[in-house]
């Protein structure tokens, strides 16, 4: 099998020694924090009642791309191509799922 | 023909990144990538049609007198939890840290029971009070989005099980790593569906 | 070969006269001949997109004929001709080009699809028609007027008549195509339309999507009629003479009020119970067709209340195969006194 | 009792297989059996003619439910298959042409041509792809079944409730689309992530994204519409089926449900799927008129954009099959101005075509045959298309005979020609022969004509008032003639069918060697040998320039020149797990069918099972050893 290990040029960059946990239980602490404002801010009834729907999936978004881009370890340079087809499975997403609820 | 390939894989070669390292481990995550790309359009179908059918209650009880907030946040801590504790067993496997990789999937495996547990306990009550899956048009689409997650972590769980089971018969090599990686990207991303799930099921369901 | 290559031009000329014929007959109800100002919209929108389209479709096949004859391969030559990348000129002006096409269509196409979509004005003093479908005929409530009908839908000429459908079980949908346009007809939503009728006449109409086994047969009929005619026609809906003359079309309501009652209904007569599963029959004696498909005779009337299923597939209707000779009889004297 | 007998039949055959207790030597024989081989392939050469034979098989299935359609119109008021046995026949025409034959031939093609286009020598999961035409076969297997047990899907290929309900469908027929559509679905799914994977890591050294052969390309963008086209269709039908089977109401108005969400699933899938049946053929459109006329693909870099802008537009777009549901002005006109936009790529498509044989030397081969018989035909389809993203225009054509003979045009005059250039382009490098050119030409012209005189005159029969999906007319309709010249032209496609067929066999039986490069090729798949050896490539080409061989052959080089040493070839060894699975999935679909809850359980278990077992396997394939690949090298140049 090591016979087969090939590094591309992409790899070749990344650096030998492994990453720190810190990154991650920051993100971590980020998504409880947005969790905690999102029931918040529908049960304390603090934001304006027309901006809690809209207000709480901002919330949700920043946290998918939290987990997109720290837990799940994608970047933009090396993964152009799985950035570009999670990013249409997203918005092709967000087309049905609006589409179905308006239209439906 | 020819001989069967020989796996030399062991623990003392396995390079840094080896979901990165052979051609079938790169094939394998980018594969698992696209699955990702098309189970999101598959919920987010299932929540279009949650969010065209959810007022279709028919006399049963409506979201906001259903929804169980504490419970749901107790839910979401536990399933945000385990989305940590996963990515800290593929830090394990970047260290080549077989003791870190076993202690963190099986708390990821036990948090995911977890919650498995509290969503039964859930649709328990649920059913108790009158919103089953045949009673009305929003009960039907209710337990077919919660439930296909609720499949989902339970697809997750019973996964990553095995996958521990290989762990402990194989060691850590260029086989059960790439896996190992995959059934975490797996985990995040029942993790994702529940971010939107908590946000648009049960707290839109109570802004109303 | 060369016989093989006869054959191919036969073949084709074959084809040719073929494609001359089919222009021949003249058919019955035609997209092509509207006799309603719906209709005429969207001809002209047709109109304006096939001449658009026949340009293009000329563009292409001028250069692709002169392609094929001028760049063949001619026997011994075996040069290799220049690989062309492309050229951006040419490019630029077939992407450009469309796209100017694809605007003068686009324009009076989101302005006819509003104009469509608008509600008749108070001053247009249009009829309302609600409009059910079932499996597989259609129900024709004039609400203004307070009567309902079946598979014939009467209006007067030069009005707008504001159609409010909707279905009863699936979805179909209502199509005269010489009026204008299908809409749906869905099941728990209520859809609307605007039609008008320019010239008096009878124009078929269709159910256009796909209800089950009588798919095929649930047909109904435009009635237009002068405005006055219409209004004869509408007075004695109101006022329907359904009362048994002779002693035939007394047990003929004898047998009815046993046999049809359930489903069917008829106004003004003195009957108990008035069914709203089937088709209203008042004034049956009086429409062209039997469920829409059977020319309305004796004959035709006893072939359908014998095998309705025979006559139209998946009908709901029972076989009254059952009836003695003189109730049947009596049944068809007294459906077609009803006027 | 039932339940009881099957569960004690599957737990002696765990028993059996766990203890080995079961009769080696005829498992030993079944081994031995050629057929064991074809069933255990993972050799994406072999999976891609096994799709062929089973695409084929379909789709003389599907033709004769045609003529049967035909025949019934043949003069009005025929009462020779009315009612629901009309509606069965032309839901399962529609749904066998669309998903049992266009899309398996297409994967028939790339399966064949795109790794050898791509310089690779495999596909990047073997296991998936001999698990997706296993999947295919048991779903259209699975679906026409229900011809035998008597009760087909009779609420067309959209299947749109309520007509698919139980209130309305009583019986099996809907469920067997349900489950034959879902278990189909999956494996082409899995099909689609592996050619998306296999085009972007396994290409040949030098071979970038913009020096991919034009099939490839387009391979690989439809993979991509299958990729996010599917999950609707597959939610859409788990929605139809919970009704169904589990008393669900998603549907039911009764219930708060709405109808209207289906066609929404099912035309966000149905719209991609258009063009994921469409894109690969415009793919071998291109590359057999470039290599026909001898000339490079004019505008290479437009088409790719093309391509792209094709496949992102047609997610945007599946409304247009709805406008008259009643969606309102708002969302028809957005919808139609969307609808438009998609000419535009199409027609650059169309012009490259034309200024790519513009200055060649066009040879008209079979195949090229098709091609040019394309462009007329597609042409039409393409302008009908933009005729009918009008909104109001649509009213008047919509499910009429006029939108039959518009997607008859596409689909036949775009998928079918396009399948069967390909075929006659790529069959020497699948048997190591060609196609009879003479049967060729004469298939060519019988089913060309034929398809004109069948859709040419239905535009007609729309447009004077006859919906589609009915199964009679009147004579007074004035619609006799033109339906009698529609089933005469039906008859000829027939016949060009069965010209095809006996080309085949004809040219099977002689088997003339037809050399590696028999069309005087352009792309890599012609620098191997005919049929090409199991591991495509002895050593990894080094790609040097778009029409890679071509460009060597420019250079005076007989050969591409190799990116690596000869050394020994790494394989994954064949494997029955997934014929093992499907049959999981095939009783479950079964099981499920017949309203047999504990069957269709049983049936996923022993997926899980396999799948479980899979896991746990330890299989790294095996090496072909160098002198075997010299002697096969030195064979093929013989």
């Amino acid at each position: 099998m090591e016979t087969e290990v090939q590094q591309n040029q992409a790899q070749q960059e990344t650096d030998p020694t492994p990453e720190s946990a810190v990154k991650h239980l920051l993100s971590f602490a980020l998504m409880i924090g947005l969790t905690l404002v999102a029931f918040a801010a529908v049960m304390l009834e603090v934001v304006p009642a027309g901006m809690v729907i809209p207000f709480i999936l901002v919330l949700a978004v920043i946290q998918v791309f939290l987990q997109l881009f720290t837990f799940m370890h994608l970047d933009l340079k090396n993964n152009r191509m799985t950035v570009t087809f999670v990013m249409m499975g997203l918005i092709i997403g967000a087309i049905c799922a609006v589409a179905l609820f308006v239209l439906g | 023909m020819s001989a069967q390939v020989e796996h030399k894989g062991t623990q003392a070669h396995l390079p840094p990144h080896p979901e990165k390292a052979t051609m079938e481990s790169r094939n394998k995550v980018l594969g698992f990538w696209f699955l990702i790309g098309a189970e999101t359009v598959l919920f987010a179908c299932l929540f279009g049609t949650y969010l065209a059918l959810k007022d279709s209650t028919m006399g049963g009880p409506s979201t906001e007198e259903l929804y169980q907030i504490p419970m749901v946040a107790l839910a979401t801590f536990i399933l945000l939890t385990s989305s940590l504790t996963s990515v800290l067993g593929v830090l394990g496997i970047h260290r080549n840290n077989i003791k870190q990789v076993k202690l963190w999937f099986w708390v990821t495996v036990v948090l995911g029971a977890a919650f498995l547990g509290l969503e039964i306990y859930e649709f328990f009550e649920y059913v108790h009070e009158g919103h089953t899956f045949t009673s009305s048009a929003f009960g039907s689409a209710f337990y077919t989005l919660v439930g296909t997650h609720g499949s989902h972590v339970l697809f997750g769980i019973t996964w990553i099980f095995c996958l521990l089971i290989q762990l402990s018969r194989r060691g850590l090599n260029m086989e059960t790593a790439p896996k190992l990686y995959v059934a975490s990207l797996y985990w995040h991303f029942v993790d994702v569906v529940w971010v939107f799930i908590f946000t648009v099921v049960y707290l839109m369901g109570k802004v109303g | 070969m060369s016989r093989g290559k006869h054959l191919g031009r036969l073949l084709f000329v074959f084809s040719m006269i073929a494609l001359l014929m089919a222009g021949c007959e003249e058919p019955a109800k035609s997209v092509l001949d509207p006799q309603g100002s719906t209709g005429e919209e969207q001809l002209t929108l047709i109109k304006i997109s096939i001449y658009i389209m026949a340009f293009v479709f000329a563009v292409v096949m001028v250069i692709f004929i002169y392609v094929l004859i001028r760049y063949r391969q001619k026997p011994g030559d075996d040069s290799i001709p220049e690989q062309v990348e492309g050229s951006t000129k040419l490019e630029l002006l077939w992407t450009v080009i469309p796209i100017i096409l694809l605007a003068i269509l686009a324009v009076p196409t989101v302005a006819t699809t509003f104009s469509l979509a608008e509600k008749p004005s108070e001053e247009e003093e249009a009829l309302t028609v609600k409009v059910t479908a079932h499996q597989y005929w259609w129900e024709f409530e004039y609400e203004d007027y307070g009567f309902k009908t079946a598979q014939e839908l009467h209006i007067p000429k030069d009005k707008k008549v504001y159609l409010k459908l909707t279905s009863r079980d699936v979805i179909h949908s209502f199509w005269v195509p010489a009026l204008g346009g299908k809409t749906d007809l869905n099941p728990g939503q209520t859809n609307t339309m605007t039609i008008d009728a320019k010239k008096v006449g009878t124009y078929e109409g269709r159910c256009a999507e796909l209800c089950g086994a009588g798919h095929a047969l649930m047909n109904f009929e435009v009635v237009v009629d002068e405005e006055q005619k219409f209004d004869q026609w509408v007075a004695q809906r109101q006022e329907p003479s359904s009362q048994p003359q002779t002693a035939a079309q007394e047990r003929g309501e004898e047998v009815f009020s046993q046999n049809c009652m359930s489903c069917h209904a008829i106004d003004g007569a003195e009957l108990e119970r008035k069914g709203n599963k089937a088709p209203n029959l008042t004034g049956f004696g009086e429409r062209d067709k039997i469920a829409g498909v059977l020319e309305n005779n004796d004959e035709n009337l006893e072939k359908w209340l014998k095998h309705p299923d025979k006559v139209k597939p998946g009908s709901y209707m029972p076989s009254f195969d059952f009836l003695n000779e003189k109730d049947m009889k009596s049944l068809k004297a007294y459906l077609q006194s009803l006027e | 009792m039932a339940t009881l007998v099957i569960l004690i039949v599957f737990a002696l055959f765990l028993t059996a297989i766990w203890t080995g207790g079961y009769d080696k030597q005829l498992l030993n024989r079944f081994r031995s059996h050629w057929l064991w081989d074809w069933i255990t392939t993972v050799d994406h050469k072999k999976i891609g003619i096994l799709y062929l034979i089973g695409g084929a098989f379909f789709f003389i299935i599907g033709g004769i439910e045609a003529l049967l359609i035909r025949i019934q119109l043949l003069v009005p008021n025929n009462d020779f298959m009315v009612g629901d046995t009309f509606n069965e026949l032309l839901s399962m025409h529609g749904t066998t042409m669309i998903f049992f034959v266009a899309m398996p031939l297409l994967f028939a093609l790339m399966n064949v041509a795109v790794p050898l286009q791509i310089g690779a020598r495999d596909v990047a999961f073997p296991f998936l792809n001999s698990l997706g035409f296993w999947l295919f076969l048991a779903g259209g297997i699975l679906m026409n079944l229900s011809w035998i047990f008597g009760n087909a899907p009779d609420a067309g290929w959209t299947n749109y409730v309520p007509i698919a309900s139980n209130e309305f469908s009583p019986g099996t027929g809907i469920d067997y689309y349900v489950l034959g559509l879902q278990i189909s679905g999956i494996g082409t799914t899995m099909g689609g992530i592996n050619f998306l994977v296999t085009i972007i890591n396994m290409r040949a050294p030098g071979m970038s994204l913009l020096r991919m052969p034009m099939f490839t390309w387009t391979s690989f963008v439809a993979s991509s519409l299958i990729l996010f086209g599917f999950p609707p269709l597959t939610a859409g039908l788990f929605l139809v089926m919970f009704e169904r089977l589990f008393g669900a109401n998603f549907f039911d108005v009764a219930m708060g449900g709405n109808p209207v969400i289906w066609q929404h699933l099912f035309w966000i899938f149905g719209h991609p799927e258009v063009y994921i049946v469409i894109l690969p053929a415009f793919g071998v459109m291109s590359d057999v008129i470039s290599n026909f006329s001898k000339k490079r693909l004019f505008g290479y870099t437009s088409m790719v954009f093309a391509t792209i802008l094709i496949g992102f537009l047609g997610f945007m777009v599946w409304a247009h099959h709805m406008f008259t549901v009643g969606m309102g002005p708002v969302a028809n006109s957005i919808f139609a101005v969307a609808t438009m936009a998609i000419a535009v790529p199409t027609g650059i498509k169309v012009f490259n075509w034309l200024f790519t044989m513009w200055g060649g030397k066009i040879r008209f081969t079979t195949a090229m045959l098709w091609a040019v018989g394309f462009i007329p035909t597609f042409v039409m389809g393409g302008v009908t298309g933009v005729m009918l993203a009008s909104p109001p225009a649509d009213y008047q054509y919509h499910d009429s005979y006029f939108v039959v003979a518009h997607f008859h045009y596409v689909l036949i005059g775009g998928t079918v020609f396009g399948i069967f250039a390909g075929l006659y382009y790529w069959w020497p490098k699948m048997f190591g022969h060609k196609l009879g050119e003479t049967l060729g030409k004469w298939h060519f012209g019988l089913f060309f004509i034929g398809f004109h005189l069948t859709f040419f005159i239905q535009h007609f029969i729309g447009l004077y008032g006859m919906p589609r999906r009915h199964f009679t007319y009147q004579p007074e309709d004035g619609l006799t003639t033109l339906n009698q010249i529609s089933t005469v032209g039906a008859f000829f496609m027939a016949a060009g069918t069965i010209v095809w067929l006996i080309n085949i066999i004809k040219s099977a039986r002689s088997a003339i060697p037809a050399g590696n490069d028999p069309w005087d090729g352009r792309t890599l798949e012609w620098a191997i040998s005919s049929p090409a050896p199991e591991y495509n490539f002895a050593q990894l080409p080094q790609v040097r320039s778009l029409d890679a061989f071509w460009f060597e052959k420019m250079e005076g080089n007989k050969k591409m020149i190799p990116a690596e040493p000869l050394g020994p070839i790494h394989m994954p060894s064949s494997t029955h797990w997934p014929f093992i699975m499907t049959i999981g999935f095939f009783i479950s679909g079964l099981g499920f069918v017949f309203r047999s809850l504990e069957v269709g359980v049983l049936g996923l278990i022993l997926v899980f099972l396999t799948m479980f077992i899979r896991s746990f396997e330890q299989d790294h394939g095996y090496h072909i050893e160098l002198d075997e690949i010299e002697k096969t090298e030195k064979g093929a140049n013989a």
